[in-house]
């Protein structure tokens, strides 16, 4: 199958393509007159603002949606995909925004899944299945634990088992929607030598980013996408990243101006803080930290050293072994999230789809929640729904959400927009601390400077910020104080001017500064 | 005493475990089947019926397993293709069914409420000669039908199938994400519905081992909500046959404990509770213990 | 008179192989004999439909109408009051009103003829099936003073046939579980009794099941039982509410029908009794079936005075 | 864990028009089945229907008989609508009604001193607290331990009958009853009725002012709205800063409260006392009922007058015709199998 593909890919002209694409949710056009093809044996990137359309666009091409007009074009022939399975016979594979993995089976049985190598009497034959698993991860170059169940397994291992599963099942056509998004720094070096190895291969991948760095350093050919229309598409060398962000967001996007910190007294310090977890595994020790009002501290890191948990003990998710943790003062070890909150405490979750947003619920509810027991929107112990509607489009319009109603549900929202959604909710009102997980996570430039620009009005009015962010630039632009964290202690910590990339990173792998 | 115990233990059990492995898989493909004790009800009518004319129990068990199954696969197609609400879906077959037994032993057989048909052939009981009189191993292997033998072999073999074949993978899948398993071309509905046909066969021989199996008569009261208490034990067993048996097992032997504790001085009533109180209490601490390992994670 | 008559049917509904059934086979005969249109009221919620039920056949022209669930004795009274002109009767219990016919039966009276025989033939073990331990039982379909009127009588009458005698007594709290009454039963002769008397409607089919399967005995009640289970099954305590029924509605049909009274049926009225035995009075002693037939006169004549649950409470021995 | 199907999403904002709307081709659909069946059975079902109507609606003694067989459904469907909204799936609400009926009734007989204005509330409240406390151990068990409600709440049914059971046959028997029945309750214990010669009550009046504050809390409360969200994502309720336990916990005794008072205005404004057989299911159908009214305010208030018609003319048209009673069960099954199938669902493919 693989073979036969990638003879008629090696004499097609167009690989995968459009032809005057149009899918329109009720008032909203969400792609408008799409034209694009992708050479075979090339990456080709689709950038655009968030909202664009880029993900509809992709599910279109892969059968998940259908178009209202327009074509699919693949190798040179319009055709019209019923569903994934049909794009698939065609080589056609995605790996989605939201992962498309069976969280309570292993990595295997995911990879085999729909395909599985069986013995006779549909037994699986599971040397088989572990044997295509571990040839496709040696391919790849990289490692996984295959009998871990996904739902225990890191987010970049969830992703690699994705793509490696489109190249299991056969697919010489890639579309991969924000891969990078959730990936730590060298994860995402990793993946995209992946995706050249992969292309080298011949194979055909359809690549959607908002780094433009990543995408000037792997992209063949660049698409851009503004407002559901494609604004320009062509080589990758004749374009440039200056370019391409005027292209996707219209305008000149504001450099970042880090006004000066003025240090208030301490919000949150932390003191001794160490955990471990219900398997006896020491997952934090002798953590000691501090946020002061008016200034932002990163905690920097490579994922899994212990950042996830001690957020956790900070908002009270989890309890703690030892140490404590204070707030403006107050003692709130053992404090639940709510009284946390009630001391001022803000918490933006990294996990947009299951804790930072109810997907389900209407973005209303989304921006409402938490604050629905304000004076302002509490009349005689009933909700004053009008007030409520007009402060959630009050904050979505100061946040810039690209919407069609407020009353839809939020899942009904781009990632990025659903993003905005998440950070509207946890700046409204005047937290004295911000705990900030990944919060330009799948956010593309342009909100990304309005996300920036916010926290750092929060911190110049006085507000204290605890960054966790895997984006390195991030980090850069916007701490005062960076702590790095390894094997879930605090490696060290440098002041902004004395930070550099390089330093960070030896810190990050445990080594010193 | 404890060789009985044992014995009715056992007698007790089968037909609730029978159900439960049906419900359990059903459940595994992502349908709460409500209706098992309709398809139980029917399973029990079609096996007299039929052992009693034509005399093969096998074919008697064959008919009582497809008729539960047809009934299963009706509730599946109202289900998965119609979108409706498996609970209320369930609990109107439940109703139906009632109805239509009753409808049919009257307009059919001319009785009201209880069927009792000459010369059923019963299912065969199998006694192992040695083993028979070892004292407890005697109770626990001999003097058991067909069925009873049928059912604890199917606890392994389900587990089996489940994590082995590539159908108890795919139904695993289709049960936990049925996007996932969309997006792979996988076709939910139709494994959904293959589970639920599974689970109203395994309902239907339920149904037949009480009628051809114990009291070789039908009664319209004979399933005795036992597909309910079916529910139960694979919600009890979270989906795990070892654990669903191990449920199914608890109801039998405190059922069979609570009569032979009557008549000892505590109320009946109370005593008769025994299986349901117990069946909390080992699902808290089942609960309890595994909270503790999980950690503090709220 | 000629306007139609109803029959309520009780909790349990008809099916129920025992007085619902029974009650519902006499009054088809009644109106089929007296050539009246008779309608049986089934309800899934008839205890709380009750006086719904009753004035709705009322204003419809109802002229007799026979309630045979016990919980109605209120509404009963109530809504009478209301239709002077229509007849009422209740069943198993007494409901005040001149146009109120109550029924009763003294269940107890046949239970200890039954109590009387099953003590007798428990320790015949010349009889196949009986052995020689003084162990008979009994299985209520649940634990309620309507239910252990009959057991009180069946003890009472066990003892006085053989002090020795111990009976088991287990109550299902199902009244249509056969599986459930084969077991109890069958946990029963394990335990050394060899004579198990049922009052559980359709859970006791499966008593007099388990009595066949095991080659013992059990005792029927309400109807003839006795064919259920040729041979297995001792005897039937017969209570006639088919015949009480019957009697009523043809007494309404030719206007004999007193309002306000109050009909007995025990041993005396044949309103309950032991069956013809058909397939076993020949397995039994003569003179065992002789003791029988005195005690029965001696309840007749009062000499013998049967304890009644209902109205006198629990006795000391039966607690 | 709470089933799939209880899904609050499928929850929110259903007017009742658009409800009246998705079922009424279902209704009719239930009708043609079940009149297929009545026509075999040798029924003209036009007549059947025309009968069922009339005994349902054709006078105002029958509205009245209806409304009073719904009542007890109302609030068994709210009570299992609050526990589902909070993602708990309670089928518990049945033991409620027992439990429940049964304080009420004693209270209406032990007190009977007290003056109706004291004695009344003192029994209404005594049916609702027994129905809060019979699911604090499965609703403690639900939030704190994540255990299964749907087993425990299964079996507290179960265990709530046997134990009235015992009651009415032991301490709480009434001298000189024949069956398992307590008493009669005062009449300053009785809830009065609405209309002579029927057992309409003010019950009822109490279910609607409940379908009222049901449909009030869901849309205008913060507890309502917090419920909702932790129904359908405690994770996002939680780091909101719900204190989702707690929350279930809430809406399980919430739950509870309303099967009592189903079982104690079923007490003190019908029957007057517990008696075998007080509740046949109205637990059970209160599933049916708050599912078939999607949680919906005004959805359950008509699916518990739906069940409520079908009850009590089920049984009252025997009276006229020999349609049995078996012939409403199927009719009463298929209307709900036919009303929550959804039939636009046939023509677009699952996407
Ligand atoms: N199912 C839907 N119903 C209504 N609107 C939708 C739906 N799916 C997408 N949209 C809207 O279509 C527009 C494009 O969405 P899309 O997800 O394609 O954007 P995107 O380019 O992927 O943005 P991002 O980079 O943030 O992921 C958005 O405004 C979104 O709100
Ligand atoms: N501002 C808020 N944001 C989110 N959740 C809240 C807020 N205030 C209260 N809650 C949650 O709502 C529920 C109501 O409890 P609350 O803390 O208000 O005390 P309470 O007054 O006893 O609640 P109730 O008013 O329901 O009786 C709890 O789960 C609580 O955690
Ligand atoms: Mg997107
Ligand atoms: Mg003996």
């Amino acid at each position: 199958m693989t073979q036969s593909l990638a003879l008629k890919a090696g004499e097609a002209r167009v690989r995968l393509g459009a032809r005057g694409i149009t899918r329109r949710f009720g008032a909203l056009t969400a792609n408008d007159q799409i034209d694009f093809s992708a050479r075979p044996g090339t990456i080709h990137a689709i950038v655009g603002g968030n909202g664009a359309g880029k993900s509809t666009l992709m599910r279109i091409l892969q059968g998940m949606d259908q178009p209202d007009e327009g074509s699919i074009i693949v190798n040179d022939s319009a055709v019209t995909l019923s569903g994934p399975a049909e794009a698939f016979r065609l080589g056609i594979g995605m790996v989605h925004q939201e992962f498309m993995l069976v969280n309570q089976l292993t990595m295997l049985e995911n990879l085999i899944l729909a395909r599985e190598p069986v013995s006779s009497l549909g037994v699986i034959d599971r040397a088989a299945a572990l044997k295509a698993g571990q040839d496709l991860a040696e391919r790849a170059g990289v490692t996984l634990n295959w009998h871990q169940r996904v739902q225990d397994a890191p987010v970049h291992a969830r992703q690699i088992l994705e793509i490696l599963r489109l190249l299991y099942r056969g697919a010489d056509v890639l579309i991969l929607d924000e891969p990078t998004a959730v990936l730590a720094p060298q994860q995402i070096r990793d993946l995209l030598v992946l995706l050249q190895r992969l292309r080298d291969d011949g194979r055909t991948i359809l690549f959607i980013s908002h780094k433009l760095g990543e995408v000037m350093a792997i992209s063949d050919d660049i698409t851009v996408i503004r407002t559901g229309r494609v604004i320009t598409s062509g080589p990758a060398d004749e374009t440039s990243k200056a370019q391409l962000a005027v292209q996707m967001t219209g305008e000149m996007v504001r450099a970042v101006t880090p006004r000066r910190a003025r240090e208030g007294d301490t919000v949150l310090s932390i003191t001794g803080l160490g955990l471990t977890d219900g398997r006896g595994i020491r997952r934090l020790s002798g953590i000691d930290l501090s946020v002061a009002a008016g200034e932002i501290v990163a905690l920097a890191g490579i994922s899994g050293n212990g950042q996830d948990e001690l957020v956790e003990a900070i908002t009270g998710l989890s309890s703690i072994s030892e140490g404590n943790v204070a707030l403006r003062y107050h003692d709130v070890t053992g404090m639940s999230l709510h009284q946390r909150r009630a001391l001022g405490l803000a918490y933006l979750s990294p996990d947009r789809a299951h804790e930072g947003l109810c997907l389900e619920a209407s973005i209303t509810d989304n921006v409402i929640a938490g604050h629905h027991r304000r004076a302002e929107f509490l009349a005689s112990g009933l909700l004053r729904l009008k007030a409520i509607r007009a402060h959630a489009e009050a904050q979505l319009d100061r946040f810039g959400v690209r919407r069609d109603s407020a009353a839809l549900p939020v899942s009904s929202l781009s990632g990025g927009n659903q993003q905005r959604v998440a950070i509207a909710r946890e700046l409204d009102g005047s937290p004295a601390l911000l705990i900030a997980c990944q919060p330009t996570r799948g956010v593309d430039i342009h909100g990304i400077a309005a996300i920036h620009q916010c926290l750092l009005e929060y911190r110049d009015a006085g507000g204290a910020v605890l960054l966790v962010s895997e984006e390195l630039e991030e980090i850069m632009t916007l701490a005062d104080r960076i702590t790095v964290l390894f094997n879930g202690a605090v490696r060290g910590t440098l002041r902004r001017g004395e930070a550099d990339v390089e330093s960070i990173g030896r810190l990050m792998l445990g080594e010193d500064a | 005493m404890l060789d009985n115990l044992i014995h009715a233990a056992l007698i007790m059990t089968t037909p609730i475990l029978l159900a439960a492995l049906g419900g359990l898989i059903n459940r595994t493909g992502g349908i709460v089947n409500i209706g098992l004790d309709s398809m139980m009800l029917f399973g029990a009518m079609t096996a007299l019926i039929v052992a009693a004319d034509n005399g093969s129990w096998l074919l008697a068990l064959a008919v009582a397993g497809g008729t539960g199954a047809f009934i299963g696969g009706l509730m599946s197609l109202v289900i998965t293709r119609l979108k409706a609400n498996e609970i209320i879906v369930g609990l109107g077959f439940s109703i139906v069914a009632t109805g239509l037994a009753r409808f049919i032993l009257k307009s059919t057989y001319g009785v009201s409420g209880t069927l009792r048909l000459p010369d059923v052939t019963r299912l065969p009981v199998i006694d192992i000669p040695g083993v028979a009189d070892v004292p407890v191993l005697g109770a626990m292997l001999s003097g058991h039908n067909v069925l009873t033998w049928f059912a604890w072999g199917m606890v392994p073999a389900a587990a089996w199938f489940l994590v082995r074949t590539r159908a108890g993978l795919r139904l695993r899948a289709t049960g936990a994400g049925e996007k996932a398993a969309r997006s792979l071309g996988l076709r939910p509905l139709a494994i959904r519905d293959a589970s639920t046909l599974f689970a109203g066969f395994m309902a239907g021989l339920a149904g037949a081992y009480l009628s051809i199996g114990l009291v070789g008569i039908f009664n319209e009261g004979i399933t005795a909500g036992r597909g309910f208490i079916a529910l139960a034990a694979f919600y009890f067993g979270r989906n795990h046959p070892v654990m669903t048996a191990l449920g199914a097992l608890l109801f039998g032997f405190f059922d069979a404990l609570q009569i032979r504790l009557q008549g000892r001085g505590f109320p009946p009533e109370l005593v008769q509770t025994l299986p349901y109180v117990m069946v909390i209490v080992i699902l808290a601490m089942l609960a309890w213990s595994a909270k503790k390992r999980n950690g503090a994670r709220t | 008179a000629d306007a139609p008559v109803a029959l309520i049917i009780a909790q349990g509904g008809l099916g129920d192989q025992s007085y619902n059934d029974l009650a519902n086979a006499g009054f088809e005969r009644g109106v089929e004999a007296a050539g009246l249109t008779g309608r049986a009221v089934e309800s899934k919620d008839v205890v709380a439909q009750a006086s719904d039920i009753l004035r709705r056949a009322s204003d419809a022209g109802f002229g007799l109408i026979l309630d045979l669930e016990y919980s109605h004795a209120q509404p009963i009274a109530e809504v009478a009051k209301d239709y002077p002109d229509t007849t009422f009767a209740i069943v198993n219990t007494v409901a005040e009103g001149d146009n109120i016919v109550s029924a009763l039966f003294e269940e107890q009276q046949g239970s200890y003829l039954a109590g009387m025989l099953a003590a007798l033939v428990t320790t015949q073990d010349s009889i196949e099936g009986i052995n020689a331990d003084p162990i008979i039982g009994v299985i209520g379909g649940s634990k309620s003073v309507g239910i252990d009127k009959f057991i009180a009588g069946y003890i009472q009458g066990a003892h006085d046939a053989n002090p020795e005698v111990q009976v088991k007594v287990a109550y299902s709290n199902n009244f249509a579980d056969p599986s459930l009454g084969q077991q109890m039963a069958n946990a029963m002769f394990e335990s050394g009794a060899d004579i198990v008397y049922q009052v559980a409607g359709g859970t006791g089919i499966g008593v007099i099941q388990a009595a066949e399967q095991s080659g013992h005995f059990a005792i029927g009640v309400d109807g003839d039982q006795d064919g259920l289970a040729k041979g297995h099954v001792l005897t039937s305590m017969i209570k006639r509410t088919d015949v009480a029924v019957e009697n009523i509605v043809k007494a309404y049909a030719d206007g004999t029908l007193k309002g306000g009274s109050v009909l007995g049926f025990g041993l005396a009225e044949d309103g309950v009794g032991l069956s013809p035995m058909t397939y076993t009075k020949d397995l039994i002693p003569a003179e065992f079936l002789a003791q029988v037939d005195a005690a029965k006169a001696g309840i007749i004549a009062g000499d013998i005075k049967v304890w009644n649950v209902v109205d006198q409470g629990y006795p000391d021995w039966m607690q | 864990m709470a089933m799939p199907s209880t899904n609050p999403a499928t929850y929110t904002g259903f007017s009742a028009l658009k409800l009246i709307g998705t079922a009424l081709l279902p209704f009719a659909l239930a009708l043609v089945v079940a009149g297929v069946v009545l026509a075999m059975a040798g029924h003209n079902p036009f007549d059947v229907y025309r009968l069922l109507a009339l005994e349902s609606f054709g006078s105002s003694k029958r509205i009245a008989a209806t409304m009073a067989a719904a009542t007890p459904l109302i609030f068994t469907g709210l009570g299992t609508a609050v526990a589902f909204r909070a993602g708990a799936f309670n089928v518990g609400v049945e033991g409620c009604v027992s439990i429940g009926g049964l304080a009420a009734a004693y209270v209406g007989f032990t007190f009977v001193t007290l003056p109706a204005a004291l004695l009344l509330p003192f029994a209404m409240l005594a049916a609702a607290l027994a129905g809060l406390a019979w699911m604090i151990i499965p609703g403690l068990l639900k939030a704190r331990l994540d255990a299964d409600e749907v087993v425990t709440t299964l079996m507290m049914n179960f265990i709530a009958v046997a134990i009235a059971t015992w009651l009415v046959n032991g301490p709480l028997l009434a001298v000189g009853s024949a069956n398992s029945a307590t008493p009669m309750v005062a009449e300053a214990a009785r809830l009065p009725r609405l209309m002579r010669g029927s057992t309409l009550n003010a019950g009822f009046l109490i279910a609607l002012i409940c379908v009222l504050l049901y449909w009030l809390w869901g849309k205008r409360t913060a507890l309502g709205f917090e419920t909702r969200l932790a129904g359908m994502s405690p994770r996002f309720a939680t780091a909101t800063g719900m204190n989702v336990p707690r929350l279930v916990l809430k809406m399980m005794l919430l739950s509870g409260a309303l099967g009592g008072i189903a079982g104690g205005t079923h007490a003190l404004g019908n029957v007057y006392r517990y008696v075998d057989g007080f509740s046949p299911g109205y637990g059970f159908v209160g599933i049916a009922v708050a599912l078939l009214g999607r949680g919906n305010a005004w959805g359950i208030l008509m699916a518990a007058i739906l069940f409520g018609a079908l009850s009590t003319s089920g049984a009252t048209i025997q009276l006229f015709s020999d349609v049995p009673i078996e012939i409403v069960d199927i009719l009463q099954g298929m209307v709900m199998i036919f009303a929550v199938a959804r039939f636009g669902a046939l023509g677009r493919k699952a996407a």
